[in-house]
């Protein structure tokens, strides 16, 4: 047997940690780290979704970063190569 | 609170599995306008825009290319038709969903134009669009915890606890960015500034009606 | 007049999805306050947490009983009334699906959410309208998107059109300095002669 | 049939006669004489004798179709109010109708002023929250939102105004924002020359100038009847005159607001309105 | 519902008549004459009275289109004659009612 | 023999109000962020986080019905962020052309440039992966088949060496979306229709939604991979 | 066994997440973003859901490939604009 709840509760306390790293964390003046840090957060919210056994969710979920950071990598990186100042 | 004492009396059903799609004078009224408007949407031509030019006698006309028309009038009548189904919607998710629909439809109408003003009030009302995922999905799935029903014909029927009434203002916060009246106005009105007049109805319709419809459904699930 | 001020501030369209945000967490931070409870009476319930798979079921998150093709699962719906089938579809299971769960009773969720699972009978029978909206939501947003791309951020022909410009323009250039070379040349030998 | 028929057309008259008053009263604050009271309603007969034209930028079907969209729908609002006693939502929405209609004349016609009206309409749109306030304080106080069953409430109970005043001051703000040359008229300021009005001409003006007379009697109606009471016809043609008189003064003697300082101006006024009828409710 | 829209009609007839009647007789760019007319003076005081007090459909509507005829005169006349025919039909309709 | 209880379980009740405050924590912490935040891409990316709060408040419901509503909502918030993010780029793109002059340097260019990059991982890898995703996309389908075989179609439009948008490509990928929208659109109506014949209803609807997805999915690969490339 | 297991995955994702959160450079975070995914991975197969296991396992090269394709192009980006003299590092 394994305990859910410490992996529900370490996922809450991952997802806040990560969204206080994405909002205020070290050297998030840089979108790419910023970027980054969300990840953090996702990976909480996988657990989450992992110990309420929403198991089609988390697919989801996983595929889903993945592609909306490509997305964002992708913005910054254009904007960054057009000199914007966004 | 019942259907009768808001929109008149029950004039039939169209049930969906679990989404129960009801018509009451009211809701009738607000689908046949919508249905009208987007017909004429898609068979109108868009207006000329002529603005004086600075430093110079002419003047300037600014027209909606071919190739944009149609993608824009592609997407009004796909949201004149999405909000045609919110109004009749009789369940809390799906009416969130056709807000997003619309919400999304809204910037997709703007996003083809060339001013960088309207385009830049596109993307702030687009973020908005996005944030408001969190009020409007977020507070109906308070409402069903609370309830453990989406069906505004149960939820009319139950009293309203505080938890209920978090939900409730949670969605409103949602319906009021999602539909841009004040004090979330501007991003919205600013996008009104491009041409391409018969697109842009349905934009602010589709704001006034979700606005109306949004008013019974609270009331629904309030009292 | 210091109102007027912030009723101007407010009609700028960069300020308000920031102070939408504002009011967003006031309100969120507000919900800590509210008594929540979850009710218990819910429709569509699943069992507990690691409960099937520690049963060893070979659909294990995903398992609602019946028998395949014969004996509809255990679903609540809000309408049973409206679905006439209701259950019956997470009795069934494709050919495929029935021979992975043959394999290994750790494939329960690939099982489930191909043809015949669990989330299928929400997602498409019992609240189907749902499922429409959201994937149009989805195809409109990239419909938006691609058109974007293709007529605009990504249109690659003006940049070919720069580029041959350039090299033109570079070609003309190195032209010129050859012809000047000659002409420097030519200069140089008539003098030298 | 015939009922709907004739409440038009005593709508379209009178109407226009409380518009021309309106004019009138204007006139007279300002120490000018002022056209005769007919005179609004010798305007609107008038244009539809006038030669239409179309300019060339318009944007077709819309162009010509907006205006009996505005027409129908302030029938609709007369055949909800003061013929079927239905829904006061129902009447909210023929007002949003109404909003749509202000703003897509505007932006149908092409021309500059239009547009600018247009995207004013936008912003005064954000106005029907004090009116969608008002109406949910009613339905808070009388339960219900049929306009029969509030007036039968207000038979038993006395008239609303005694009850809930301030949100009878929030129903009137959106009046006064209705009428012409308000503070609070944006979109037809005279910066804008006539503003969404500005390219429509002939028997196209006359449709709007027929539906703005229904819409300011069924406005009016709509006020008497959810705040007042039970009146006969003597008392809402005294209620209905009043009312044009009181908005005739505030509006010959105040400047027009800046754009958004008058979107901003209503939504507080109907904030604090707004508080302070629940703040009465409840004590 | 019917005899209030006939009271509208006459009123506005009768206003456009009036209209019409003045501005053949005094043509003048100005206010020429602000003296009270007694013809126009009865005609409001019948007018008003018979439109507020007989209660019955076509004597009322005479009585506004007797009542819209003074009252929709051109600007600066029929005013003085609108303001007695008025009061003088407000006093009978209030002492009808206040006896009763 | 299966049991399936008719009341939400007590461990859903008790994990219910830590999942929400933590929800709201986190919703609060990204909105705040995005009042203090000046700059627009930063408030992009920030939308995430919201979305992410939203995905928690509704699976703490703790139902399959829950369950069913988070999956298609991941999606759309994918969806919004490309759109906004596109439009985001065409705004700056068309203040940049308005006067390019002045805002275009030396070292920045209004289309992507190719650059270098030599990984064996982009060779040999992306086939082998993309495959696989793929293959288990198809056999999951629905939402949640599109989004996997859609990550597949991405990594091996990524790591392919052309250059170019494939506008005919693309068009190809728009009309086998349609015909999917369609087949999913029969199924649905089916349903309700025709409740006997709901096998055929949903392979259709099921199918119909994996092609949709993966090919709206696979679309980002393709756009990708003008910007992210080797020369 | 099981309590075992998961205390190294949570020590994992712990590492991780603060490697994340307090390296500098962006390559490191990729790194850490690895040990980051493994410890999710190693509780998904404590959870015993293999197939998703085998998704994450999938899904985590490419996340990296994302993830170094994004930094090194902008590294080049900005080594450019150092070299045109419009930034200084």
């Amino acid at each position: 047997m394994i305990s859910v709840q410490l992996f529900f509760y370490f996922g809450i306390i991952l997802a806040i940690v990560g969204s206080l790293a994405t909002a205020w964390g070290p050297g998030v003046k840089d979108p790419i780290v910023r970027t980054f840090n969300t990840e953090i957060a996702s990976i909480g919210v996988c657990l989450v979704l992992l110990s309420y056994n929403h198991v089609l969710a988390l697919l989801t979920l996983v595929a889903t970063t993945v592609v909306i950071t490509l997305i964002l990598f992708r913005a910054i990186i254009r904007l960054e190569e057009m000199g914007a100042d966004v | 609170m019942d259907f009768v004492t808001l929109g008149g009396n029950l004039l039939g059903t169209i049930p969906l599995g679990d989404i129960v799609l009801y018509i009451t004078p009211l809701s009738l009224f607000l689908f046949i306008v919508l249905l009208v408007f987007t017909l004429l949407i898609a068979i109108s031509k868009t207006e000329t825009q002529v603005e004086a030019t600075l430093m110079k006698l002419s003047n300037t006309n600014v027209k909606v290319g071919k190739k944009e028309f149609k993608q824009r009038r592609f997407l009004s009548v796909i949201c004149g038709i999405a909000s045609a189904g919110a109004m009749i919607t009789g369940d809390l998710f799906n009416f969130t969903l056709f807000m997003a629909l619309i919400g999304i439809l809204n910037i997709g109408i703007v996003s083809a134009v060339k001013q960088t003003t309207v385009l830049n009030s596109a993307y702030q009302y687009g973020l908005i669009a996005m944030m408001c995922s969190l009020p409007l999905f977020g507070g109906a799935s308070i409402i069903l915890a609370s309830t453990g029903t989406l069906s505004l014909a149960v939820l009319s029927q139950m009293p309203a606890t505080p938890m209920v009434v978090f939900g409730a203002v949670l969605m409103l916060l949602g319906i009021l960015g999602e539909s841009g009246v004040a004090p979330f106005f501007a991003s919205k009105a600013e996008m009104f500034r491009t041409p391409g007049s018969p697109f842009i109805v349905i934009i602010h319709l589709s704001s006034l009606f979700i606005i109306v419809r949004a008013v019974e459904i609270l009331l629904l699930v309030l009292w | 007049m210091k109102i007027g001020k912030i009723w101007n501030k407010l009609a700028d369209p960069k300020t308000v999805p920031r102070l939408f945000a504002f009011c967003l967490g006031i309100i969120l931070i507000l919900g800590l306050f509210v008594p929540m409870a979850l009710n218990p009476d819910q429709l569509y319930t699943r069992p507990a947490p690691q409960v099937q798979i520690d049963d060893g079921l070979p659909i294990a998150p995903y398992d609602r009983g019946g028998v395949v093709l014969k004996e509809p699962g255990i679903i609540k719906a809000q309408f049973p009334e409206n679905s006439k089938e209701l259950g019956m579809i997470t009795g069934y299971m494709s050919p495929l699906a029935e021979w992975v769960s043959s394999i290994s009773p750790y494939f329960g969720t690939s099982i489930y959410s191909s043809p015949g699972g669990l989330i299928d009978e929400v997602l498409y029978y019992t609240r189907g309208f749902d499922t429409i909206l959201e994937s149009s939501i989805l195809m409109m947003a990239f419909i938006i998107a691609s058109w974007l791309a293709i007529n605009y951020t990504m249109d690659r022909r003006d940049i070919e059109k720069d580029l041959k410009k350039a090299a033109n323009d570079s070609a003309n250039v190195a032209r010129e300095i050859k012809i000047n070379d000659e002409k420097a040349r030519a200069k140089q030998l008539r003098r030298d002669n | 049939m015939a009922d709907i028929l004739i409440n038009v057309f005593i709508a379209f008259l009178a109407g226009s006669l409380l518009l021309g008053l309106h004019r009138k009263i204007m006139a007279r604050v300002q120490k000018r004489p002022g056209p005769p009271i007919i005179q609004h309603l010798l305007h609107s007969l008038k244009f539809f004798f006038k030669e239409t034209a179309f300019p060339k930028t318009v944007s077709m079907p819309f162009y010509i179709g907006i205006v009996f969209i505005l027409a129908a729908i302030w029938v609709v609002g007369v055949i909800v109010g003061p013929v079927a006693h239905g829904s006061l939502l129902i009447l909210f929405g023929v007002y949003a109708v109404y909003k749509i209609v202000e703003h897509n004349s505007g932006s149908s016609s092409g021309s500059p002023y239009g547009k600018a009206s247009c995207v004013r309409a936008v912003l005064s749109a954000a106005t029907e929250l004090p009116l969608f306030a008002a109406i949910v304080l009613v339905y808070l106080k009388t339960g219900s939102m049929n306009i029969g069953d509030i007036i039968s409430y207000q038979a038993t109970n006395g008239p609303l105004i005694f009850s809930i005043p301030l949100a009878a001051i929030m129903f009137f703000l959106l009046l006064l924002s209705k009428s012409p040359y308000s503070p609070f008229g944006i979109t037809k300021d005279k910066a804008l020359v006539s503003g969404f009005e500005t390219e429509h001409f002939g028997f196209l003006r006359g449709f709007i100038m027929f539906s703005e007379s229904i819409s300011w009697y069924v406005m009016l109606w709509v006020f008497l009847t959810i705040f007042f009471g039970p009146l006969s016809a003597v008392g809402y043609l005294i209620g209905m005159i009043v009312l044009t008189f009181i908005t005739g003064f505030i509006n010959s003697t105040t400047p027009i607001l800046n754009p958004n300082h008058s979107v901003m101006t209503q939504i507080t006024m109907g904030a604090v309105c707004f508080i302070g009828t629940v703040v009465m409710i409840l004590i | 519902m019917l005899d209030y829209l006939i009271y509208l009609l006459t009123f506005v007839i009768g206003s456009i008549l009036g209209l019409l009647y003045s501005y053949k007789l005094h043509g003048e760019p100005y206010v020429a004459d602000s003296s009270l007319d007694i013809k126009t003076c009865i005609m409001s005081i019948v007018g008003w009275i018979l439109g507020f007090n007989s209660g019955n459909m076509i004597l009322g509507g005479i009585g506004f289109l007797l009542a819209g005829f003074v009252m929709g005169e051109r600007p600066g006349y029929g005013r003085k004659e609108t303001a007695i025919g008025l009061t003088i039909a407000i006093i009978i309709y209030l002492a009808l009612h206040l006896i009763k | 023999m299966v049991f399936i209880p008719s009341y939400v379980p007590a461990e859903f009740l008790s994990m219910y109000l830590p999942a929400i405050y933590g929800a709201l924590i986190i919703g609060f912490i990204g909105s705040m962020a995005i009042a203090l935040n000046r700059r627009d891409i930063h408030i992009l990316i920030l939308t995430d986080l919201i979305g992410l709060a939203m995905i928690i408040i509704v699976s703490a419901v703790g139902t399959d019905l829950a369950e069913a509503l988070i999956l298609p909502g991941l999606v759309v918030e994918l969806a919004e962020t490309l759109a906004i993010s596109e439009i985001l780029l065409s705004r700056e793109m068309h203040k940049i052309e308005a006067n390019p002059r002045a805002n275009l340097t030396k070292s920045t260019s209004l289309f992507p440039q190719p650059f270098a990059l030599d990984m064996e991982i982009m060779t040999t890898a992306p086939n082998f992966i993309a495959l696989v995703l793929i293959a288990y996309g198809i056999f999951l389908t629905g939402f949640t088949g599109g989004a996997v075989a859609g990550g597949g179609i991405v990594l091996y439009a990524l790591s392919k060496k052309a250059r170019g948008l494939p506008v005919l490509i693309l068009d190809g990928i728009a009309g086998v979306s349609g015909i999917a929208w369609c087949l999913w659109i029969i199924g649905f109506a089916l349903f309700f229709v025709a409740p006997n014949l709901w096998i055929l209803s949903l392979f259709l609807a099921a199918c119909g939604l994996l092609l949709k997805v993966a090919s709206k999915v696979g679309l980002i690969g393709l756009l990708m991979r003008e910007d992210i490339d080797k020369e | 066994m099981e309590f075992v297991v998961s205390i190294i995955a949570i020590a994992l994702m712990i590492i991780g997440a603060l490697g994340i959160i307090l390296l500098k450079k962006p390559l490191d975070k990729v790194i850490m973003f690895s040990i980051l995914d493994a410890g999710f991975l190693l509780s998904v197969v404590l959870f015993r859901y293999l197939d998703v296991a085998l998704f994450v396992a999938l899904s985590g090269p490419l996340s990296t490939l994302v993830f170094i394709m994004a930094i090194v192009k902008i590294k080049e980006i900005r080594a450019k604009k150092v070299e045109s003299g419009e930034i200084h590092d």
